[in-house]
C-alpha cells in the first residue's frame, strides 16, 4: 500500500473563498432551487388565476331578484264550483295561475309606478319567472282554504330582470331582445325603489333543483349536489378499500411473475382509458345486464369507482413499494404474520401516498361528466329531493359536474353565471373532501 | 326489482331545451313524476331507444333528424317495432356575427359557398379556394378575413348547413354545373365536392355547443357563426343576425317557409311502453298540446318554430299511430 | 321476514359468534392467551366469518337468482295470447311486477288486507285506482291476466323469501356451530382468518381484471361491426378524417393519433418539469409550513372541473397565444390563425396535470430514507446534486408511475381538447394549429347525430379499441424501462 | 487471552435444539451456503464467525425462515427444530418465528414509539393480559436490553430518534419481549459501547438458562466470552464447528487457524 | 494490554487542524453536546470514545456541518478548520464537506452500481479528467477500502446487494475517493470482520500521512491501536481529551477510568 504516498496533498484552499468549481456548482444549486420555487409559484399562480376567474364569474349566482306582491287567489278561476274539492283544484294547471300573477303585478305597478308604459297585465309577463305559477299552485293545493283571499307571495323575477339588477343586462343590450323592453326596466327601477323588487341572497341556488331552459332564475344545484354526494359515497366506500386491497395483494402477496406483470400493465392501462369508455361499460354491465335503474347515482358511483380504481391502485402500489424492506423484516422476525406486518406497519407508512392517490382519484371522479352521459345522468333531471338513503342511490339524479356542464351549454346567459356558481360549490365540496384527507395524511407523514 | 315509475327520455341536445320545458311543466301539473330527459345526442338516444323494450330501456328518444331506415331495422331486430314518430316543430338555423363586428347583414347561400368551399371550378379545372376575405366571396360583404365557425361533423346541423347553404350556393353560382362538366356528370361526386369545406383554418368546426361558438365569436371580431334560432334570441345583445336569401330568421318566417335554413325536430315513442310506463302517453300528448307547442306556448316563446301541422301530430299521438 | 331483519340477525349471530368464539378459545387455554395458537380476536373473527360469510354469499346469490326464477315461472304461465300486439312478454312482466309491488305497498299501508290481495279480481275492483291511492301509478288499467300473474308473482316471491330466510339462517347457524366446535387452543384461527382476508384481497385485485375484460367486451362487438362496414386498412393508415352524414366518410385514424400524441407531449412537457420541480422543492427545500400549505393548494388544480380549464383555454390562453403568434402579433409571425391550437390545449392540460406529477412524486421522494441523502451530502455533494443523482433515481419507479398517470389522464381528456384544440383532425407539424385527439372524437362520434348503425358512429368503438391497444403497448414499454433502471434502496 | 468465565460453567446436557443437515442456499445462481451440517444445542450460546460475506447472516436467516422473504433465495436441505422440519409444508413460518426470534444486523426499529416497538410482539402473541401486564413486559424487556435507564422518560418518543447503539439495544429488547425459545442475533453488539456490550453479553448468558442463542459476531473475544459452541464459516462452507475453547485454542482446520491467528488485538 | 504499534511512530507536529470551542448542540430542547472544547490535530488519528448515546456521532456531525440537515438540530460555539470558522456565513457547507469527508454509522450505499457509488464523489468534484482516470480513482479507492478483490468482478452490480461488512467498506472507499483533508468515521469497523478491520485500520494509519482522521469507536482496543489522541465523551460532555496512551494508562478523570476499566476483554 504505497500508492497513497504518491499522492501530493491538494493545495490548501480557504473555506471562506469559494472555489470557481464550487461557485459553479452553487450557482447550479441556486438555479435548481429557483426552478423549484418557480414551479411551485407557477402552480399557485395558475390556481389563483383560475379561482379568481371562477369567483368573479360565479358569485352572482348566489343572489337573486325577487318580487314581493299580494296575489288575489280568484275563486272563479281556481275553484269554479267553489266546493274546495282538491281533485278539481288540481285540474287547474299552472297556465291557469299565470293571469292571476300578472294581474297582481300589474296592480302593483299601477299603484306604485303610476304612469308607466306598461298598459296591460299581459305585458308584465317579461318581469316574472315562469316558476311563479307552479310555486303558487303548490301552495294553493296544500292550502285550498286560501282560495278567495289575497295572499302575499315572494316570487322570482325573470332572469332578464335579475340580470338588469346584476348589471349583466343593460338598456343597450336589450335593444333587440324580444323578451323585454326598456319600459320594463323603468318599472323595475321604480318598484325597486319601493322595495317590491329586491335582490337577495339566494338559498335556493344552493338547495334547489335544476330548472328548464326557460327558467334559469329557478335553477339550483342542491339536488345534484346530493346526487354527487351519494355517488361519492359509493366511490369512496368501494374504491378506497378495493384499491388498497388490490394493491396490497399485488405488491405484497402476489408472486412476482408474468401474470402479475400483466396485471400491473393492465392497471396502468386502465388509467388511460377515456372516461367515456367507462360509461359504455357501465351502460352495458350495470344497466343492461344487471338491470340497475337508469340515471341512478348508484350506477354513476359504480362507474366512477371503476374509473378511479387505477389511480388509487397505482399510487398505493408506489407508496407500498417505497416502504423499506427492513420494516417488514423487523415485524416478520418478531413472529408477525405477513398479513400482520402489512397491516400493522407497511400500510400506515404507505398511508400518505394512498391518501394522495385518493384525493386525486376522488377529485377526478367528482369532476367527471363524460361517463355519466351514457348512463343517463346528464340532461334535465329535475328530480325532487331523494326521500331517503335508498332513493338517494336509486332514484334518477344528476351530479354537480353534469349539472354545471349542462348549464354552461344553455342559451340564456343567466345559466352561464349559474354554471360558474355551481363550480364554486363543486370546489367547496372538493376542498372539504380534501381537507379531511389532508388532515389524515399529515398524521401519517413521517420521514425515517 | 322495483318498477320504474318515471318516463325516461334521451337523445338530441337540440331538442333537450324544449323537452326540459315540457317535462318541467308536466311534473308541475300532473301527479306523475317529472320525466328524466337526458342529453347525449340524437344518435346515442336512438341507439338506447333501439336497445330493446323493457324497463331498463328508455321510452322516448329525442332527435334533431328523422330516424334512419337502418336504425329502424336495428330497432326491429331488438324487438322495438312499433315506434310513434312525433314532429314537434322546426329549428331555425341562423347566421350571426359579433354585435360590434363588421356589417354582415345579408348573406346568400352563394356567399358561403364562395367563402368556404374547399375547391372551386375555374376554367374547367378544380382549384383550391383562395378567397381570403368575405369581399372575395361577394363584393358587397365587408372586406374582412374569413373566420367562419360552423357546426362540426358530429352535429346534424352540419348536414343541414351543407345541403341548404353550401349545395344551394354551389347551384346558385353555377359551380355545380361546372363541376358536373369537369367530372363527366357524376352527380353524387359533384354534390360532395360542393359540400366539401376548406381545411386551411378559415372555417372552424365546432364540436361543442352554441355557447362555444358564441365564445369564439366574442373573442374574434370578424367571426361569423352558425346558431340555432333559440340560442340567438337569448343572446341578441351579443349577436347580430344576418338575413339569408333576403329573409330575416324568425319563428314566423320559418313557419311560413320563407326562411330557407331550418330542420324539423322529432321525438320517438316506444309504443310498447305506452300503458306500461306511467305517464308516458300523457307526456307525449302534453308535449304536442296547443298549450305547450302552439304558437303562444312556452316552446314557441323560447324559439321553437311551431309546426303548422300540429293538429295532425296531436292526432298521431292520441291514436298511437306507429310509423 | 324483511331483508333488513334477516341481515341484522345474521350480523347479530356473527357478533355473538365473535364473543363466544373468543370466550371458548380463552377458556380452552385456561384464560391465558399464551397457550393459544392465535390471538383471541382471531378465534372470535373466525366464528364470525363462518357465521356471516357463507350466509351473506348465499343471500346475495339468492337475491339475484330469485327474481329471475320467479320471473321465468310466472311468465311461463302467461299465455302467449295474453301478450298484446306489439308488446313483449318482458314488458307485460314489468307491469306484473309493478302491480305486485303496488299490492305489497297497499297491504303495508293498510289499504287492503293481505287475504284480500290474494283474491282480488280485476273485474270486481278498479286495481289501477286502488294502486294510485297508494302512490303507484300504472300506465293502463289492469286486466285479469296481469292481476293473476301479479298474485302468482307475490305468492312465489313470498315462498321464495321464506325459503331464503330459512336457508340463510340455517347456514349462519351451521357456520357458527362448525366454527365454534372447531375452536380450541390449538386451532390455527389466525391462518384461517388470514386466508379469508387474502381471498378478499384477491377478489379486489381481480376487479381490475374484470374491468378490462368488460371494457374489451363492450367495445369489441361494435368494433367488429365497424370493420365490417369500413375497411380496416383505410382506418389504420388513412391520413384524412372527415366523417360526413351522407356516407362516403374518410375515417383515417392517423391524424387523431398524431393529435393525441402531440397534445399529450406538450401537456407533459409542461406538467412533468413543473410537477417534478415542485415535488422536489416541496419535499427537499420547503419548510414544513410551506409544504403543508402549498401541496394541498396545488392539489386543488386536479379538482377544478375540466370545463373550467377548457374555457380558460378558449377565452384566455388561446387569444393570448394569437396575440403573440397570430398575424399582426407581437412576434410578427403568422403561425396561428385561431385561438384553438395544440399548444393552447397542451399548455392548459399541463397545468391541470401538475398535481398528478407533483403530489405523487412528493410522497415517493419523501419516502427515500434520509441516510441516502446523508451519504451524498457527506461526500460534499450539493443538495441539488444529491437530489438529481441519488434521491430521484431511488424514487424513479414511483415517479414514472406518477408520470404515466398524468400521461394517461392527458390521453383521456376531452373537454380541454374540444375547447382548446378544436375539432378538426389534421396532420401537421405546426403546434399552433388546431388538431384533435382520439378521445375527443370518441366522445363526439358517440354523442353526435349520425345514424347509430353507420360507420361514422361505430368508429367511436374502433377508436376506443385502438387507443386501448396503443396505451397497452406504451405501458409495457414503461414497465420495461422501470425494470431496467429500477434502483432499490436498502 | 480468552478469559472466558462461562467456560467453567457446566453445560447441562448436549440436547440438540436445531439440527441442520445438508443445507444449501442459493441467491439466484449464487451458491451462498454450501452443504452445511450443524447441531445447535439447547441452552447453549453458539457463535458464528467468519470473514465478511461468508454467509453467516444468510445461514442465520435460514433458521427462522426469514429467507422466505427474499424472492430469489432458495433453501435446500433439512433444518429441524426440536425434531420437526421447519421447511415442512405444514409448518407455519409465523409460529416458527415466534419461537425463533431474530435481531438484525442493521438496527431497524419501527417508526413508532419506543413503547410500541417493544409492545408489538407481546401484543400480537397475546402475551399480556392487560395494560399493566404489558407495561411490565415492556419494562422488563427494556431492562434486559440494557436500555431502560436511557429511555424510561421518553417511552412515547419515536424509536427512530435514538442513537445507533440505542436503536440496536431497542431491537434486542424487542426480540426478547416475545420470549422466543431460540434467539438469533446478527452482530447485535457491533453498534454498542463496551458497557452496553457487556450488558448484552450478560443478557445472552442469562437467556442461556432457558433458551438457545445463536450469535453472529466479528469479535473473536466476544465469541470466546459468550459462546460455548463456535462455527466458523468460510466462502459459504462451514469449515469447523465445535466447542468454543477447542476452536480458539486448537482449531483442526488450517483455514480456521489462519482466520483466528490473522486476527489482531 | 494495548499493543499499539503506532504509538512508537513519531507524530510529526502538533499543528491544529480543527479546533472546537464552547460547542453546544441541541436537538429541539435536548441538550446533546455541552460546552465541548477540543483541538484536532493535523496528520493525527483522533478517537472519540464513550458510552452509547453520549453524543459522539452528534459531535462528529458538527465537524462537517452534517447536522445542518436535521431540522431541529442547533449548533452553538465556534468550530474552526485551519483557522476558519466553519459556521461562518460565508462558508459553503458543500466545500467544507468536500474537505471533511464522512463515513456513517449505518452503511448507506447508494442504490447504484458499485462503480458509480465510488465514482460519485470524484464526478461531482471534478477529480477525474477522463474515463480512464476515473476508473483508476475507483480502483484505487476500492483497494484502499480493502474491498477491491471482492468486487472487482462485479463493479456494475448494485452496491446494495453486498453483505453488511462489504457495504461498510464500500462506504469507506467512497469517502476516500474524494480525497478529503479530514476524514470523519463513525464506527467504521463495527460491521467488519477482523481481517477487514485490520485492513481499514491500516488504511487509517496510512491516511494519517496526509490527513486528519477522526474515528468514533466502541472498541477500546481499536482506539488504542489506531489513534494518537483520544477524546472521552460522557452524557454530552467532553470529559477528557489527551494522548491516547495517557488516556488509556493514566486517565485523569474518574469517569474515564471507570469507563475504561469497566470494559471487558
Ligand atoms: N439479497 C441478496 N441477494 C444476492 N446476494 C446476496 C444477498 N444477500 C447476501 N448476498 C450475498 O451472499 C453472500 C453471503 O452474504 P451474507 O450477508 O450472508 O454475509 P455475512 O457473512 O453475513 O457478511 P457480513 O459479516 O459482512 O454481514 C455474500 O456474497 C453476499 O453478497
Ligand atoms: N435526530 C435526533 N433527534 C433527537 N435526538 C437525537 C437525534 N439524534 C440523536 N439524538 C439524541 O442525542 C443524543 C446523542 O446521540 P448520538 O447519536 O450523538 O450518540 P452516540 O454517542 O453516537 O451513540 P452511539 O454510540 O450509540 O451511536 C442521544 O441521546 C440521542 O437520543
Ligand atoms: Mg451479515
Ligand atoms: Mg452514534
Ligand atoms: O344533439 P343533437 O343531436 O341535436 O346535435
Amino acid at each position: 500500500m504505497t500508492d497513497a504516498t504518491n499522492n501530493t496533498p491538494k493545495a490548501k484552499t480557504s473555506l471562506l473563498t469559494v472555489s470557481p468549481r464550487v461557485k459553479k456548482r452553487n450557482a447550479q444549486e441556486a438555479r435548481f432551487k429557483a426552478y423549484g420555487i418557480a414551479a411551485v409559484a407557477t402552480g399557485l399562480v395558475f390556481l389563483v388565476i383560475l379561482l379568481s376567474t371562477i369567483l368573479y364569474n360565479g358569485v352572482g349566482a348566489f343572489q337573486q331578484t325577487f318580487i314581493t306582491v299580494p296575489i288575489y287567489l280568484d275563486e272563479a278561476k281556481l275553484d269554479k264550483n267553489g266546493n274546495r274539492d282538491i281533485e278539481e283544484i288540481k285540474k287547474v294547471s299552472t297556465f291557469g295561475y299565470t293571469p292571476l300573477i300578472q294581474d297582481a303585478i300589474f296592480a302593483a305597478i299601477e299603484e306604485k309606478a303610476p304612469g308607466s308604459e306598461i298598459t296591460s297585465a299581459k305585458d308584465t309577463k317579461a318581469l316574472i319567472s315562469a316558476s311563479a305559477a307552479a310555486q303558487i299552485r303548490d301552495v294553493v293545493i296544500a292550502n285550498p282554504d286560501m282560495i278567495g283571499k289575497s295572499v302575499e307571495f315572494r316570487i322570482l323575477a325573470a332572469s332578464r330582470v335579475d340580470g338588469y339588477l346584476k348589471g349583466r343586462v343593460t338598456r343597450d343590450s336589450i335593444a333587440r331582445d324580444k323578451n323585454i323592453d326598456a319600459k320594463h326596466l323603468d318599472v323595475v327601477d321604480t318598484l325597486r325603489s319601493k322595495g317590491i323588487v329586491k335582490r337577495e341572497f339566494n338559498m335556493a341556488f344552493i338547495t334547489g333543483a335544476d330548472a328548464s331552459e326557460s327558467r334559469p332564475e329557478q335553477a339550483g344545484i342542491g339536488v345534484s349536489m346530493l346526487g354527487s354526494l351519494f355517488m361519492m359515497l359509493v366511490v369512496l366506500v368501494l374504491s378506497l378499500p378495493i384499491g388498497v386491497a388490490a394493491s396490497i395483494y399485488l405488491e405484497e402477496f402476489a408472486p412476482q411473475n408474468k401474470w402479475t406483470d400483466l396485471i400491473e400493465v393492465n392497471i396502468s392501462n386502465l388509467a388511460a382509458v377515456p372516461s367515456i369508455v367507462f360509461g359504455i361499460l357501465g351502460l352495458a354491465v350495470f344497466i343492461q345486464f344487471a338491470g340497475l335503474p337508469q340515471s341512478a347515482p348508484l350506477v354513476g358511483g359504480l362507474v366512477l369507482t371503476l374509473m378511479t380504481l387505477p389511480t388509487i391502485i397505482i399510487s398505493t402500489r408506489a407508496s407500498l413499494k417505497s416502504v423499506p424492506p427492513s420494516i417488514r423484516d423487523a415485524a416478520l422476525g418478531l413472529g408477525a404474520s405477513k398479513m400482520q406486518s402489512v397491516f400493522h406497519h407497511v400500510l400506515p407508512l404507505a398511508m400518505p401516498g394512498i391518501l394522495t392517490g385518493t384525493i386525486i382519484g376522488l377529485a377526478q371522479a367528482l369532476g367527471e361528466t363524460a361517463p355519466l352521459l351514457l348512463i343517463g345522468m346528464v340532461g334535465y333531471i329535475a328530480s325532487n329531493y331523494p326521500s331517503g338513503p335508498i332513493s338517494g342511490f336509486m332514484d334518477p339524479n344528476s351530479a354537480m359536474p353534469a349539472q354545471i356542464y349542462e348549464w354552461a351549454k344553455r342559451a340564456d346567459p343567466a345559466y352561464y353565471e349559474r354554471a360558474w356558481g355551481g363550480i364554486i360549490i363543486l370546489l367547496v365540496f372538493l376542498i372539504t373532501m380534501n381537507i379531511i384527507a389532508i388532515i389524515l395524511r399529515r398524521r401519517f407523514e413521517r420521514r425515517w | 326489482a322495483a318498477a320504474r315509475d318515471n318516463v325516461q327520455v334521451a337523445g338530441s341536445s337540440t331538442v333537450l331545451p324544449y323537452a326540459s320545458i315540457v317535462a318541467e311543466a308536466f311534473g308541475e301539473n300532473f301527479d306523475f313524476p317529472t320525466p328524466v330527459v337526458e342529453s347525449g345526442g340524437s344518435s346515442a338516444g336512438l341507439k338506447r331507444f333501439c336497445e330493446g323494450v323493457g324497463e331498463n330501456t328508455i321510452d322516448v328518444a329525442n332527435a334533431s333528424r328523422k330516424i334512419k331506415d337502418k336504425e329502424i331495422a336495428a330497432c326491429a331486430e331488438a324487438g322495438v317495432t312499433d315506434i310513434i314518430e312525433v314532429r314537434i316543430g322546426y329549428d331555425g338555423i341562423v347566421f350571426a356575427s359579433q354585435i360590434n363586428g363588421p356589417a354582415f347583414n345579408a348573406f346568400e347561400p352563394a356567399d358561403w359557398y364562395n367563402a368556404l368551399a374547399a375547391e372551386k371550378p375555374v376554367d374547367g379545372a378544380m382549384v383550391a379556394n383562395t378567397a381570403a376575405t368575405w369581399a372575395d366571396a361577394n363584393a358587397e360583404l365587408p372586406a374582412v378575413e374569413i373566420a367562419a365557425f360552423i357546426p362540426g361533423t358530429k352535429h346534424g346541423t352540419r348536414e343541414v348547413f351543407e345541403e341548404k347553404v353550401l349545395l344551394q350556393g354551389c347551384e346558385d353560382t353555377g359551380a355545380l354545373a361546372a363541376i358536373l362538366e369537369i367530372n363527366g356528370g357524376d352527380e353524387k361526386a359533384a354534390e360532395k365536392t360542393c359540400m366539401a369545406v376548406r381545411t386551411d383554418g378559415k372555417s372552424v368546426d365546432i364540436d361543442g355547443d352554441y355557447t362555444e361558438t358564441l365564445a369564439r365569436i366574442d373573442s374574434n371580431t370578424n367571426g361569423v357563426g352558425v346558431f340555432g334560432l333559440a340560442f340567438y334570441e337569448n343572446n341578441t345583445d351579443k349577436l347580430k343576425v344576418a338575413t339569408m336569401s333576403g329573409v330575416a330568421p324568425s319563428t314566423e318566417t320559418i313557419a311560413a317557409g320563407d326562411y330557407p335554413v331550418s330542420r324539423p325536430l322529432f321525438f320517438y315513442v316506444k309504443k310498447a311502453h305506452i300503458g306500461v310506463i306511467p305517464g308516458l302517453k300523457e307526456y307525449a300528448e302534453f308535449f304536442v298540446s296547443d298549450e305547450i307547442a302552439g304558437t303562444d306556448g312556452p316552446l314557441s316563446a323560447y324559439g321553437l318554430v311551431s309546426d303548422p301541422e300540429l293538429a295532425a301530430t296531436q292526432a298521431v299521438v292520441a291514436n298511437e299511430e306507429a310509423m | 321476514m324483511p331483508l333488513l331483519w334477516l341481515v341484522l340477525i345474521v350480523l347479530a349471530l356473527a357478533g355473538a359468534g365473535y364473543v363466544l368464539g373468543r370466550q371458548r378459545a380463552m377458556s380452552s387455554a385456561g384464560g391465558d392467551t399464551r397457550h393459544l395458537h392465535s390471538l383471541p380476536v382471531y378465534y372470535g373473527s373466525n366464528v364470525a366469518i363462518f357465521a356471516a360469510m357463507p350466509a351473506f354469499l348465499v343471500l346475495a346469490v339468492w337475491l339475484i337468482a330469485q327474481p329471475l326464477l320467479v320471473d321465468s315461472i310466472v311468465s311461463a304461465d302467461i299465455p302467449a295470447t295474453a301478450v298484446p300486439e306489439g308488446s313483449t312478454l318482458s314488458l307485460l312482466m314489468s307491469d306484473v311486477r309493478r302491480v305486485a309491488d303496488g299490492l305489497d305497498l297497499a297491504i303495508s299501508q293498510g289499504t287492503i288486507a293481505a287475504d284480500e290481495a290474494k283474491t282480488l279480481r280485476a273485474d270486481a275492483t278498479d286495481v289501477r285506482a286502488l294502486l294510485a291511492s297508494v302512490g303507484v301509478a300504472l300506465g293502463s288499467d289492469v286486466n285479469e291476466t296481469t292481476l293473476s300473474a301479479a298474485q302468482e308473482f307475490r305468492a312465489l316471491t313470498g315462498t321464495g323469501s321464506m325459503a331464503m330466510t330459512v336457508v340463510v339462517l340455517a347456514l349462519a347457524l351451521g357456520g357458527f356451530a362448525y366454527a365454534y366446535s372447531r375452536t380450541n387452543k390449538d386451532f390455527r384461527a389466525r391462518n384461517v382468518v388470514e386466508r379469508s382476508i387474502r381471498g378478499l384481497l384477491i377478489a379486489a385485485a381481480s376487479i381490475a381484471i374484470l374491468t378490462t375484460v368488460g371494457i374489451v367486451l363492450s367495445l369489441v362487438f361494435n368494433t367488429v361491426e365497424f370493420f365490417r362496414l369500413y375497411p380496416a386498412l383505410d382506418f389504420f393508415f388513412g391520413t384524412t378524417w372527415s366523417p360526413s352524414f351522407g356516407g362516403g366518410s374518410e375515417l383515417g385514424v392517423l391524424p387523431l393519433l398524431w393529435g393525441t400524441l402531440y397534445i399529450s407531449v406538450i401537456a407533459l412537457a409542461v406538467a412533468v418539469p413543473i410537477g417534478l420541480f415542485a415535488a422536489v422543492y416541496l419535499s427537499e427545500y420547503a419548510g414544513a409550513k410551506v409544504r403543508a400549505f402549498a401541496k394541498p393548494l396545488i392539489e386543488v388544480l386536479a379538482g377544478i372541473p375540466t370545463i373550467v380549464y377548457g374555457l380558460f383555454a378558449l377565452l384566455t390562453v388561446g387569444p393570448l397565444l394569437v396575440k403573440f403568434f397570430g398575424s399582426g402579433g407581437t412576434f410578427g409571425v403568422d403561425w396561428m390563425s385561431g385561438a384553438s391550437s395544440v399548444t393552447t390545449a397542451g399548455l392548459v392540460m399541463g397545468i391541470m396535470l401538475i398535481p398528478f406529477v407533483s403530489s405523487l412524486s412528493d410522497d415517493i421522494i419523501n419516502a427515500v430514507p434520509q441516510s441516502m441523502r446523508d451519504g451524498s451530502l457527506g461526500l460534499g455533494a450539493t443538495k441539488s446534486e444529491t437530489i438529481k443523482q441519488v434521491v430521484l433515481p431511488a424514487a424513479l419507479p414511483g415517479i414514472v408511475g406518477a408520470i404515466l398517470l398524468a400521461a394517461s389522464r392527458a390521453i383521456g381528456e376531452t373537454m380541454i381538447v374540444v375547447l382548446g384544440a378544436g375539432a378538426a383532425a389534421r396532420l401537421s407539424m405546426n403546434p399552433l394549429e388546431a388538431m384533435t385527439t382520439v378521445t375527443a372524437k370518441i366522445v363526439s362520434q358517440l354523442t353526435g347525430d349520425a345514424d347509430f348503425a353507420s360507420p361514422e358512429a361505430l368508429v367511436a368503438f374502433a377508436l376506443g379499441m385502438t387507443l386501448f391497444v396503443m396505451t397497452l403497448g406504451l405501458n409495457v414499454l414503461a414497465l420495461y424501462i422501470v425494470r431496467k433502471y429500477r434502483e432499490q434502496y436498502e | 487471552m480468552y478469559d472466558n468465565p462461562n467456560l467453567e460453567r457446566k453445560v447441562a446436557q448436549a440436547e440438540s435444539k436445531i439440527s441442520a443437515r445438508n443445507v444449501q442456499v442459493f441467491y439466484g445462481d449464487t451458491h451462498a451456503i454450501k452443504d452445511v451440517n450443524v447441531e445447535i444445542e439447547a441452552r447453549t450460546v453458539t457463535a458464528f464467525i467468519g470473514p465478511s460475506g461468508c454467509g453467516k447472516s444468510t445461514f442465520l436467516r435460514c433458521l427462522n425462515r426469514m429467507n422466505d422473504t427474499i424472492d430469489i433465495c432458495r433453501v435446500e436441505g433439512d433444518i429441524e427444530l426440536d425434531g420437526e422440519n421447519i421447511y415442512d409444508k405444514r409448518v407455519d413460518p409465523v409460529q416458527l418465528r415466534a419461537k425463533v426470534g431474530m435481531v438484525f444486523q442493521k438496527p431497524n426499529p419501527f417508526p413508532k414509539s419506543i413503547y410500541d416497538n417493544i409492545a408489538y410482539g407481546p401484543r400480537i402473541h397475546g402475551l399480556a393480559k392487560n395494560k399493566a401486564d404489558l407495561d411490565d413486559i415492556v419494562e422488563k424487556a427494556l431492562r434486559r436490553g440494557a436500555i431502560w435507564n436511557e429511555v424510561k422518560d421518553r417511552l412515547h418518543a419515536p424509536g427512530t430518534g435514538l442513537s445507533g447503539g440505542q436503536q440496536q439495544r431497542l431491537c434486542i429488547a424487542r426480540a426478547v419481549a416475545t420470549e422466543p425459545e431460540v434467539l438469533l442475533m446478527d452482530e447485535p453488539c457491533s453498534a454498542l459501547d463496551p458497557i452496553a456490550t457487556s450488558q448484552v453479553e450478560e443478557l445472552i448468558d442469562e437467556l442461556r438458562d432457558q433458551y438457545s442463542v445463536v450469535i453472529v459476531t466479528h469479535s473473536m473475544q466476544q465469541a470466546a466470552r459468550v459462546s460455548q459452541k463456535t462455527a466458523f464459516f468460510h466462502l459459504g462452507n462451514l469449515v469447523e464447528y465445535g466447542d468454543t475453547d477447542q476452536i480458539f485454542t486448537n482449531p483442526h482446520d488450517p483455514r480456521t487457524e489462519a482466520y483466528i491467528t490473522g486476527r489482531i488485538g
